[in-house]
C-alpha cells in the first residue's frame, strides 16, 4: 500500500481546469520528484492534496484514508507538512516563533529548535529577529526549517532552492537529504539535477496530467524524456 | 482666570482627584477596548457591534443583579452576586460571539476587512433594535440609564473614601482593581498559551497556519468569542457606573472611546491598547476637570478625545506601539 | 406612469413598494454623495470615513450664503455659483485634511479621518454664527424665500426653482410636473453631470492611477508615480461633488442639522449605499441607496409614503388584527411591536444579508454575469452581439 | 375620498379633491364641512410616549367637543372625529422626534394632502424647524405643541401669525418657578443647568431674568451636553459658589443622571425645576427609591431637597367639570392619566372648533385670524382658562407649584411611576406666567 | 550612468550594506553575493526605498551626475532608474496589459489628465504590446495578474521595470522560481534588453550571471569583494569561498566538491 495515493485528480481555479486527472503515488520512506513546466500544476497538485484547494473529482489517499473533504488542519496533523514555493512565512512573529509554531507538542520545542539551528545557523543567530526582515533567502531557509520541525510523515516540499545561493542550496540539499532518511517527500524542484539527486524516483507532469515517470539511477538531467516536457 | 484655575487644578486634592478619576476612566476604557483589541488586532476584524454587545452585556448583568438582589440584601452579598454576574454574563456573551462568529463572520474572512466592518454596523442596526423592542415590552425608557439595575449596587460604593488629601469614591478604587485584574489575565493569555502564537500566526496567513496543523477557524472562533465575553463583562460594570449605566445609548457612547484607544495604542499591541487607554483616561479626566470648572465650551471633553487621535495619528502614524509595515523584498 | 400603477388593481401593493417622488430626490443627492464616496473609498482604497464633512460643508455653504452671512456672497448669489464655492470649500478642506491623513493608510486612515469629521462635528454644533440653535443646525430664512434655480444663472428661461414647496410646476405635454418633480428632473440633472464627470476621471489616465494605488501602492510609487499627490488630488475631486451633494440637499430641504450633514453615521449611510450597490462601480453606490430608502421607507408607516404595516393591516383586516395570541397581546399589538418605528432592524438584516450573499453589490454582481460593464454589456446582450 | 380606513394616504397631486372644493362655501348651514389637520407627533421611537400623550391630548380635545369618545386606534394614518357640523380629518403622521422626517412630514402634507392647518411638534427643534421651512413657505397655520421652548413664540424669526401656541413653554415654567422660588423660599443664591440646545437655553434665560428680576443672587450657570453624566464635579461647584437653589432644565435624557449625584451626595442647597412627564417621573422615581432606599415616604423626599417643582399641568391639579370629564374619558380610552403635554394640545384642538365656529370657514387663514386673541372656552384648567396673547399668539394660562409625593394607591394604576405631584403649594394666575410685552425677552410684537 | 559612494545602510546593530562605491556604466553588470549580502538592500537605498544611513547616489543625465540619494522612490523611478521585485510585486487585480501600460503612462506628462479617456492614448497601449511581446506574455493580455503562474509572474515584473524606457534597469532575480526552458527566455531577454540599457541584475543562477554578463561584483555581508569581468570574478578564491562553493550533483553522496568549478552548461536542461 503506498503512503500517498492520488487517482484521477481534477482540480479547477474558479473555471479554469487546471489539474485533468493526475495519478502518482508515494511510498513509504522514498523521494519522489515532481518534474515540469511553469504553470503545468505542480503547486496546484501540492494544495490539492492539503485541500488548500480541493479536488472537485478523483481520489486522494494518505495511508489508506481518503484526505478528501478533510480541512487542511487535519490533513496536516495526520503528519502531512508543507513547504511552500513562496516561503510564507509568518512576517510579524520572530523567526523562533516561527518555528514553535510548528511543533505541536511542547515537549518537543526544544529538540525542534535544536534541529532547525543545525541545519541553518543562521537562524540561531536571528531567532529573535522578526522573520519579515529577513533577507529573501534567509525566509527561504526558515520556511525549510519550519517544515523539517514538523516531526511530519510526509513532506511536499515546492522548490526549495528557489533564490538560494548555490552554497546554501547545498546546505538545503543536504538538510533534505538528511531529512530523508525520517521522512517520505514530495519534491518539486526547478532545479533538476538537485532534484534528480535527492529523488528516488520522478513524475513529469505536463498540462495537469502525469506523462510520465521513472526511477532516478539511471536519467540525467538531459535525459531525452526531459528535455520533451521540459524544454519548449 | 485661566492662571486662577490653572493654580487650583495643581493643589494636590485637586490634581489627586483627577488622577484617581483618571485611573479609573482608564481602567472602564481598557476593560471596553480590550475585546476590541483581541478582535481587532488579531484578526483584524474591526467588530462595530462591540459597543452594542457591551450594551446587551450591560443590561443582562443588570437583569442578572435586579432579580436576585432583594432590598435587604447585605452590602458583601451584593458584591458577591456582581461577581457571579460578571461572570455569568461573560459566559453568556462568550457563547453568543461563538455563534456569531460560526455563522456569519467566519464566511467573511477571505474578503476585504471592509466587509466585516460593514457586516458588524448592520449587525450593530440590528442588535440595538431588538433591545429596543424588548425594552418595549417591560416598559423601560431606552434613553435614559436603567435605574433599578443601578439601585442593586451596594451603598458603600457610593461612599468617598479618603487617601491622604485626596478624596476618592469606592466606586473608582473597584474599577481600578477590576481593571488591573482585566490586564492581567489578557496579558498571561496571550504571551503565556500557545493560542496565543497560533493567534497570530494565524492572524498573518490563514493557509499556511493551517498547513502547519493550527485549526485556524477554531483558534478565530475562540478569539472571537472570548472579545465578545470581555465587552459584555465590561457592561456588567458599566451597569453599576451612574456616569454609563444601562442604556441604548451605551452602545455608541462606548464603542468611539473604545476605537479611540484601540487606534492610539496601535493595531494589535495588547501593551498599546493599556498605555491608551492610560492616555485617554487621564486627558478624559483631565478635560472633564477643566470643563467643570474653568472652560465653557460644552463640545470639550468629546472634541479632546478626537483631538488626542488625531494628534497621536499624526506624530506616531501606526499609533504609540503599533509596528511599522515591514519593508518589502 | 406612476400615477396609472397607483390606481390599478394591485394600487395598494405598489403603493406599498414603490417610494414616493420625494424620497427620489433624496436619493440623487444623496446617491451623489454615496458615488463621491465610492469614487475615493472605492477606487483608491482609502475608505474616508469622515466624508461627511464635506457634504455638511455643501449644504452649509448653501444656506449661509442664502442667509446673507457670507462674506462678499449676498443672499441673491445664483444657486449654482453657491454650490460652486461650497465645492471650492470642500476642496481646500480635503487639501488640508488629506495633507495629514495620507501620510496613513488602512484603517489608520478610516480613523484619522472620522477623528477631522468628528472635530468638525463638535465645532459647527456650537458654532452660533451659523444658526441661532447652531444644536439644531440653519434654515433657509426670510432673506431668500423663492426657491432655488438650478439652470444657467442670469438666464431665468433655462432655469427651474426646486424644493417641494418653492419649486416651480412645468406645463409638459398636457400633464404638469410638480415643484417636487421639477426637483426630481433638475436635481437629477446635476447629479447625472457630476456622476459623468466622475466617471471620466475615473476612465482618465489619472484614474487608472488611482486603481493602480488600490491594487499596490508600492507598485505605483516604483513605477514613478508621486501617489501622494495623485491620493490628495482624487480626495479633492470626491470632496468637491460630496459638496455638491450635500448643496443640492440644503438647496432643496433648505434646511441642514449637524445630525443630516455633519455626523460620521451619514457617512455610514454613504458606505452602505456604496456597498449594497457595489463598492467600486460609482454608479452602484446609487442604486445602493435606493435600495436602502425603498426598505425604510417599505417598512415605515401609514402617511410616510406606503409601507407595509399598513398594507398588513388592511390586508388581515380588525378581526384578525384584534384576535389575541398569548395573554393579551393581539396579532395588531404583535405586529405593531415588531414593526412600528423598527425600521432599522430590518435594514441591517438585509445589510447583513448583503454583505453575506451579495458581497459585490447590486451594480457589480450584474457586471460580473453579464460581464464588463453594464452599459457596454447590455447592448451585447440584447442584439445578441458577441465579443 | 370617502375611504377613511386607516391605510389611504390620498394623492392629490394630479386634480383637486372634493372636499377641498367644498370647504369654503359650506359656512353656517347643516351640512357637514370637513376640515383636514395634519399632525405631527412622533409615534414611535425612544419618545413616543411625548406623542402618545400630546395627540391622545388633541383627540380629547376635539371628541369633547363633539361630545364623543376620543379614538384609541391612533398610530399614525387618518382619523375622522366630527364635532357639531364639522368633520375633522385628521392626517397623523410620525416625526420620529426628528427635524427631518418632521419637515419631510410636513411638507408632504401641506403639498400632497392640502391640509388647512398644522399641529403639533414635540421637541422645539423640530417645530423652529417646520415653522421655517414649512408653514412661513405655504402659508399654512400650525398649532404647535407640546414644543416647549419659549422662544418659538418669543423670536422674530418663528413667531408669526400662521404660529399659534396654547401649550404652556418653558418661560411658563420659569417664570412661574421662579417667582414662586424668589417670594416663597428664603433661596436668595441660585445656580443654573441646563441642556445645550434651545430647550434648556431658554430654561436658563428664562429663569435668570425672572429670579434677577425679583432681586435673587445667580451664582454661577452652566450648559452641558444633552445626556451629560459626569455630574458630582458641577454639583460641587454649585455648592462652593454657595448655591442654596440649583435649577435644571434638561429631559429625561440627563436628569436622572443629575438626580442621582444629587441625591447620593450630601449637597446643603434645594433643587427646583418642573414637573415632567411620567417617563420623567418615572426614572427620577426610580432614581430615589434606588438611591433613598424603598419604600419611599413623603419625609425621606423632602429631606432630600428634591423639589418642589412647577407643572404645567398635571391631572391633580385642577378641580373643574372639564377636567374631571377629560380625565375620566382620558383614562377610559388610553389607560393612562393625562400628564404635562396633554393639557396644552387639548385646548390646541378646543381652541380650533371654537375658532371655526366663530368664523363659519374652514379656511386655514380665517381660522388662524379667529384664534388671534381668542379666550378659550373649554380646557383641562377651567373655562376660559387659556388665552392667546394678541403680541405672540402664544396662549397664557394658570401654572401651580408642587412637592413630589409617593404615587397615591389611587393612582399607581394610571400612573405607575413612584411619585406624583402633590397638592399645588401655590397658583400662579395666567397674567403672571408669560413673558410680558414689554420684557427684553419679548422679540415679537404682531 | 550611476554610481555610489560610501554607500552604507545599517539597521540597528546589522550593517547590510557597507561603504560601497559602485559605477555602472552602459554595460550589464551582475551582482552576486550569499543570502543576506546586501544585494535587495542595495537596490532598495539606490531606488530610494530606503534611504542610507551615510554616502550618496548619483545618476547622470545629459552628462552631468546628480546627486539622488535622499530623492523618493517615485522620483528615481521618473528619473529612470527601474526596477524588478526579487518577489512578485504587480497589480493583481489588474490585467497583464494594464500592469504595463499604467507603468508606461507613468513616464509621460499625461499621467495627471483626468478629463481625458484613457483610450485616447493609444501609444500607451502599444508600447505596452509590444513590451509584452517582447517578454513573452502577449497572448495573456487579458488575464488578471493575479491568475498567471509564477514564472509568467516574473515576466510581467520585468515587463513592468521594462515600461516607459528606462536609464538603468535594476532586476533582482527576475529568474526566481522560473523553469528550465523559460529561464532560456528570460536570459535571452536580458541580454536583449542590455543592448538597449544599462542593466544592474542580481541573480543566483551561475549559468546566466557568468554567461550574460560584461562584469560581475560580489557582494559579501554587505562590502564589495570582487569586482571584474565573469572569468576573472569565478577564479577569485575569495568569491570561491564566500560564495561560488555551492552544490553540485552528486555531492550528496560524496561531500568532497565544495569549491570545485561549476560546468557553465550544467545545471540548464
Ligand atoms: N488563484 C488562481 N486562480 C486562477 N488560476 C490560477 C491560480 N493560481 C494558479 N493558477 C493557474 O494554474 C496553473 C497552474 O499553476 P501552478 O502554480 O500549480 O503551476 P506550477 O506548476 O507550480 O508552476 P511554477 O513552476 O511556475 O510554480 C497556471 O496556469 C496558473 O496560471
Ligand atoms: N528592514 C530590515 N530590518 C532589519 N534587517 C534587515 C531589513 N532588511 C534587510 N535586513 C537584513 O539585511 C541583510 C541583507 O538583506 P538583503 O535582503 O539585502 O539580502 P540579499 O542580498 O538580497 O539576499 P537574498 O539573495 O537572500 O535575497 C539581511 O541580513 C537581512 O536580514
Ligand atoms: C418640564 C420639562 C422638564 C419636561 C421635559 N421635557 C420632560 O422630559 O418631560
Ligand atoms: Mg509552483
Ligand atoms: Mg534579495
Amino acid at each position: 500500500m503506498s503512503l500517498l495515493e492520488l487517482a484521477g485528480v481534477h482540480t479547477y481555479y474558479g473555471d479554469s481546469h487546471i489539474l485533468e486527472g493526475v495519478d502518482l503515488a508515494v511510498e513509504e520512506g522514498e523521494v519522489v520528484a515532481l518534474a515540469g513546466r511553469n504553470g503545468v500544476g505542480k503547486t496546484t497538485t501540492l494544495r490539492t492534496i492539503l485541500q488548500l484547494t480541493p479536488p472537485r473529482e478523483g481520489s486522494i489517499t494518505f495511508r489508506d484514508e481518503s484526505l478528501v473533504g478533510l480541512e487542511t488542519h487535519e490533513v496536516a496533523s495526520r503528519g502531512l507538512g508543507w513547504i511552500p514555493e513562496d516561503r510564507r512565512i509568518f512576517g510579524q512573529l520572530t523567526v523562533e516563533e516561527n518555528l514553535r509554531a510548528a511543533i505541536p507538542e511542547p515537549d518537543d520545542v526544544r529538540d525542534g529548535l535544536r534541529l532547525a539551528f543545525d541545519s541553518f545557523p543562521i537562524l540561531e543567530e536571528r531567532r529573535g529577529q522578526d522573520a519579515g526582515t529577513l533577507s529573501g533567502g534567509q525566509q527561504q531557509m526558515l520556511a525549510i526549517a519550519r517544515g523539517l520541525v514538523g516531526d511530519n510523515d510526509l513532506l511536499l516540499v515546492d522548490e526549495p532552492s528557489e533564490g538560494l545561493a548555490p552554497q546554501i542550496v547545498a546546505d538545503v540539499a543536504e538538510a533534505l537529504s538528511k531529512a530523508s532518511d525520517d521522512v517520505t517527500m514530495l519534491l518539486v524542484e526547478q532545479n533538476l539535477p538537485l532534484a534528480l539527486d535527492l529523488a528516488d524516483r520522478f513524475y513529469i507532469l505536463d498540462k495537469g496530467r502525469v506523462v510520465d515517470d521513472g526511477e532516478t539511477g539511471n536519467v540525467t538531467a538531459d535525459d531525452e524524456r526531459f528535455r520533451r516536457y521540459l524544454s519548449a | 482666570m485661566i492662571l486662577e484655575a490653572l493654580a487650583e487644578f495643581l493643589t494636590l486634592s485637586e490634581l489627586g482627584g483627577v488622577i484617581v478619576s483618571g485611573l479609573a476612566k482608564s481602567a472602564l476604557y481598557v476593560m471596553i477596548a480590550s475585546g476590541l483589541t483581541l478582535i481587532f488586532g488579531l484578526m483584524g476584524v474591526l467588530n462595530f457591534a462591540h459597543g452594542s454587545l457591551t450594551m446587551v452585556g450591560a443590561y443582562l448583568g443588570g437583569l442578572l443583579m435586579v432579580v436576585t438582589v432583594t432590598g435587604g440584601t447585605a452590602p458583601l452579598t451584593r458584591l458577591g452576586l456582581f461577581f457571579v454576574a460578571i461572570v455569568v454574563v461573560f459566559a453568556l456573551l462568550t457563547v453568543l460571539g461563538g455563534a456569531i462568529e460560526t455563522t456569519i463572520i467566519r464566511p467573511l474572512y477571505d474578503r476585504p476587512p471592509i466587509y466585516q466592518i460593514l457586516l458588524t454596523f448592520g449587525l450593530t442596526l440590528v442588535i440595538e433594535e431588538v433591545v429596543r423592542i424588548v425594552l418595549g415590552i417591560y416598559d423601560l425608557q431606552p434613553l435614559s440609564d436603567w435605574q433599578a439595575a443601578l439601585a442593586t449596587k451596594p451603598q458603600f460604593l457610593r461612599e468617598p473614601v479618603a487617601l491622604g488629601p485626596v478624596s476618592a469614591g469606592w466606586m473608582s478604587l473597584f474599577q481600578i482593581l477590576l481593571g488591573i485584574v482585566t490586564v492581567v489575565g489578557i496579558w498571561a493569555f496571550l504571551t503565556k498559551t500557545r493560542y496565543g502564537l497560533y493567534i497570530r500566526a494565524g492572524s498573518e496567513d490563514t493557509e499556511m497556519a493551517s498547513a502547519l496543523g493550527i485549526d485556524v477557524r477554531q483558534v478565530f472562533t475562540v478569539v472571537f468569542a472570548l472579545g465578545i465575553g470581555l465587552a459584555g463583562a465590561a457592561g456588567t460594570l458599566l451597569m453599576w457606573d451612574p456616569t454609563w449605566g444601562a442604556s441604548v445609548p451605551l452602545a455608541a457612547e462606548t464603542l468611539l472611546p473604545a476605537f479611540i484607544v484601540v487606534i492610539v495604542g496601535g493595531l494589535g499591541t495588547f501593551r498599546g491598547t493599556v498605555v491608551a487607554a492610560l492616555v485617554v483616561g487621564m486627558a478624559d479626566a483631565v478635560t472633564t476637570w477643566w470643563f467643570q470648572n474653568a472652560i465653557q465650551f460644552t463640545g470639550l471633553p468629546e472634541l479632546v478625545l478626537f483631538l488626542v487621535l488625531v494628534v497621536t495619528l499624526i506624530v506616531r502614524p501606526q499609533g504609540l506601539f503599533g509596528v511599522e509595515e515591514v519593508g518589502g523584498h | 406612469m406612476y400615477h396609472t400603477l397607483l390606481n390599478s388593481a394591485v394600487g395598494a401593493e405598489t403603493q406599498m413598494l414603490l417610494p414616493t417622488v420625494e424620497t427620489m430626490v433624496g436619493v440623487l443627492y444623496f446617491g451623489l454623495f454615496a458615488i463621491s464616496f465610492d469614487f475615493i473609498s472605492g477606487y483608491t482604497g482609502y475608505l474616508s470615513f469622515g466624508h461627511a464633512v464635506f457634504y455638511g460643508t455643501g449644504a452649509y455653504t448653501v444656506i449661509l450664503i442664502a442667509n446673507g452671512k457670507m462674506p462678499l456672497l449676498g443672499p441673491g448669489t445664483p444657486f449654482m455659483l453657491s454650490l460652486l464655492v461650497g465645492g471650492l470649500i470642500a476642496v481646500v478642506l480635503a487639501m488640508l485634511v488629506g495633507l495629514v491623513s495620507f501620510r496613513l493608510s488602512g484603517v489608520y486612515f478610516a480613523m484619522i479621518t472620522l477623528g477631522f469629521a468628528q472635530v468638525f462635528y463638535v465645532f459647527v454644533r456650537g458654532w452660533d454664527y451659523v444658526a441661532t440653535n447652531p444644536r439644531d443646525g440653519p434654515a433657509v430664512g426670510p432673506s431668500h424665500v423663492e426657491g432655488f434655480q438650478i439652470g444657467v444663472p442670469g438666464i431665468d428661461q433655462l432655469s427651474l426653482s426646486i424644493g417641494v414647496l418653492t419649486g416651480d410646476e412645468v406645463a409638459l405635454l398636457g400633464s404638469t410636473l410638480s415643484g417636487t418633480e421639477v426637483s426630481y428632473y433638475m436635481i437629477g440633472l446635476v447629479v447625472l453631470a457630476c456622476y459623468f464627470a466622475m466617471q471620466r476621471v475615473i476612465h482618465s489616465p489619472f484614474g487608472r492611477v488611482m486603481i493602480a494605488i488600490r491594487e499596490n501602492e508600492d507598485r505605483a510609487i516604483a513605477v514613478g508615480y508621486n501617489t501622494y499627490l495623485y491620493k490628495l488630488g482624487a480626495f479633492a475631486i470626491s470632496g468637491f461633488f460630496a459638496a455638491v451633494a450635500g448643496g443640492l440637499f440644503a438647496g432643496f430641504k433648505r434646511s441642514a442639522s449637524p445630525e443630516n450633514s455633519f455626523y460620521f453615521l451619514v457617512t455610514g449611510d454613504a458606505l452602505l449605499a456604496s456597498i449594497i450597490g457595489g463598492f467600486g462601480t460609482l454608479a452602484g453606490s446609487l442604486y445602493g441607496h435606493l435600495f436602502d430608502e425603498t426598505v425604510r421607507e417599505f417598512l415605515s408607516k401609514a402617511g410616510q409614503g406606503g409601507g407595509l404595516l399598513p398594507y398588513l393591516r388592511a390586508l388581515l383586516g380588525q378581526e384578525t388584527l384584534d384576535a389575541t395570541l398569548v395573554g393579551d397581546t393581539t396579532i395588531g399589538g404583535l405586529i405593531d411591536l415588531l414593526l412600528n418605528g423598527h425600521a432599522s432592524l430590518y435594514v441591517g438584516l438585509v445589510f447583513v444579508l448583503f454583505v453575506l450573499y451579495v458581497p459585490d453589490g447590486l451594480l457589480g454582481t450584474l457586471r460580473t454575469r453579464l460581464g464588463g460593464t453594464f452599459a457596454k454589456a447590455l447592448p451585447a446582450k440584447l442584439w445578441g452581439e458577441s465579443e | 375620498v370617502s375611504d377613511d380606513s386607516s391605510m389611504t394616504e390620498q394623492d392629490d397631486s394630479d386634480g383637486g379633491t372634493t372636499d377641498s372644493g367644498t370647504n369654503g362655501e359650506s359656512g353656517g348651514s347643516g351640512s357637514t364641512q370637513t376640515v383636514s389637520i395634519g399632525v405631527l407627533q412622533p409615534r414611535a421611537g425612544d419618545l413616543k410616549y411625548y406623542g402618545d400623550q400630546s395627540l391622545w391630548g388633541f383627540l380629547s380635545g376635539l371628541a369633547y367637543k363633539g361630545e364623543t369618545e376620543p379614538p384609541t386606534d391612533a398610530s399614525s394614518g387618518e382619523v375622522t372625529i366630527t364635532a357639531d357640523d364639522t368633520e375633522y380629518r385628521l392626517l397623523i403622521r410620525d416625526t420620529e422626534f426628528s427635524a427631518d422626517t418632521a419637515q419631510t412630514a410636513a411638507t408632504n402634507l401641506v403639498e400632497n394632502e392640502d391640509v388647512d392647518l398644522l399641529a403639533g411638534c414635540a421637541s422645539s427643534a423640530v417645530a423652529s424647524r417646520v415653522v421655517t421651512t414649512v408653514v412661513n413657505q405655504a402659508q399654512v397655520p400650525i398649532m404647535l405643541g407640546p414644543a416647549a421652548s419659549a422662544d418659538i413664540t418669543s423670536n422674530a424669526e418663528t413667531c408669526s401669525d400662521l404660529v399659534y401656541r396654547a401649550s404652556e413653554n418653558t418661560a411658563m415654567d420659569a417664570r412661574s418657578g421662579g417667582k414662586y422660588v424668589a417670594r416663597e423660599t428664603d433661596v436668595s443664591n441660585v445656580y443654573l443647568f441646563g441642556a445645550d440646545y434651545s430647550f434648556g437655553r431658554a430654561v436658563v434665560n428664562n429663569y435668570r431674568d425672572v429670579l434677577e428680576a425679583e432681586g435673587v443672587d445667580i451664582v454661577g450657570e452652566r450648559f452641558v451636553e444633552q445626556g451629560y453624566a459626569e455630574w458630582e464635579g458641577l454639583l460641587d461647584n454649585a455648592e462652593e459658589a454657595g448655591a442654596e437653589g440649583v435649577v435644571g432644565g434638561f429631559t429625561v435624557a440627563t436628569l436622572p443622571a443629575m438626580f442621582n449625584a444629587f441625591l447620593s451626595g450630601e449637597y446643603s442647597y434645594r433643587v427646583f425645576g418642573g414637573f415632567a412627564t411620567r417617563i420623567t417621573n418615572n426614572v427620577v422615581g426610580g432614581t430615589m427609591q434606588s438611591v433613598l432606599g424603598e419604600p419611599l415616604t413623603e419625609e425621606k423626599i423632602r429631606e432630600s431637597r428634591l423639589g418642589p417643582f412647577t407643572t404645567r399641568y398635571h391631572w391633580n391639579q385642577y378641580d373643574n367639570p372639564i377636567n374631571d370629564a377629560f380625565v375620566e374619558s382620558y383614562t377610559d380610552a388610553y389607560g393612562v392619566v393625562p400628564d404635562l403635554f396633554t393639557a396644552g394640545t387639548f385646548t390646541g384642538a378646543s381652541a380650533i372648533h371654537q375658532a371655526i365656529q366663530e368664523s363659519g370657514s374652514t379656511e386655514g387663514a380665517d381660522i388662524a385670524n379667529a384664534l388671534k386673541g381668542m379666550t378659550v372656552t373649554d380646557t383641562p384648567k377651567g373655562e376660559n382658562g387659556y388665552t392667546f396673547q394678541e403680541y405672540n399668539n402664544q396662549a397664557r394660562s394658570a401654572m401651580t407649584v408642587a412637592n413630589p409625593i409617593p404615587t397615591t394607591d389611587e393612582w399607581a394604576d394610571n400612573w405607575g411611576a413612584a411619585i406624583m405631584p402633590g397638592e399645588p403649594l401655590a397658583r400662579i394666575s395666567q397674567d403672571e406666567t408669560t413673558i410680558p410685552q414689554d420684557s427684553d425677552q419679548m422679540g415679537c410684537s404682531l | 550612468m550611476l554610481r555610489t559612494q560610501g554607500l552604507t545602510k545599517e539597521f540597528g546593530g546589522l550593517t547590510a550594506v557597507e561603504s560601497v562605491d559602485f559605477e555602472l556604466e552602459a554595460e550589464l553588470c551582475s551582482l552576486i553575493g550569499p543570502n543576506g549580502a546586501g544585494k535587495t538592500t542595495f537596490f532598495n537605498l539606490l531606488t530610494g526605498a530606503l534611504s542610507p544611513t551615510e554616502g550618496t547616489v548619483e545618476l547622470r543625465r545629459n552628462g552631468a551626475w546628480e546627486d539622488i540619494t535622499d530623492a523618493a522612490p517615485h522620483e528615481t523611478a521618473s528619473r529612470g532608474l527601474h526596477r524588478s521585485y526579487q518577489v512578485t510585486n504587480v497589480f493583481p487585480n489588474s490585467t497583464v496589459l494594464e500592469n504595463v501600460r499604467v507603468a508606461e503612462q507613468a513616464h509621460s506628462d499625461d499621467a495627471t489628465t483626468f478629463w481625458r479617456n484613457v483610450d485616447h492614448y493609444d501609444e500607451f497601449t502599444e508600447r505596452a504590446h509590444e513590451i509584452l511581446e517582447r517578454v513573452g506574455l502577449s497572448h495573456r493580455t487579458d488575464d488578471l495578474a493575479s491568475t498567471l503562474s509564477h514564472g509568467a509572474k516574473r515576466k510581467l515584473e520585468v515587463a513592468i521595470a521594462l515600461a516607459g524606457d528606462p536609464a538603468v534597469l535594476l532586476l533582482d532575480e527576475p529568474n526566481a522560481g522560473v523553469s528550465s526552458e523559460s529561464v532560456d527566455e528570460i536570459r535571452d531577454l536580458i541580454e536583449a534588453v542590455a543592448e538597449d540599457y544599462p542593466v544592474l541584475l542580481v541573480e543566483h543562477n551561475m549559468d546566466i550571471v557568468m554567461g550574460v554578463s560584461d562584469r560581475v561584483v560580489v557582494l559579501h555581508q554587505g562590502a564589495v569583494i570582487a569586482d571584474g569581468p565573469p572569468a576573472e570574478v569565478r577564479a577569485n578564491p575569495d568569491v570561491q569561498s564566500a560564495y561560488l562553493g555551492g552544490y553540485e550533483p552528486g555531492s550528496l553522496d560524496d561531500d568532497t566538491t565544495a569549491g570545485s568549478e561549476l560546468d557553465p552548461e550544467e545545471g540548464t536542461a
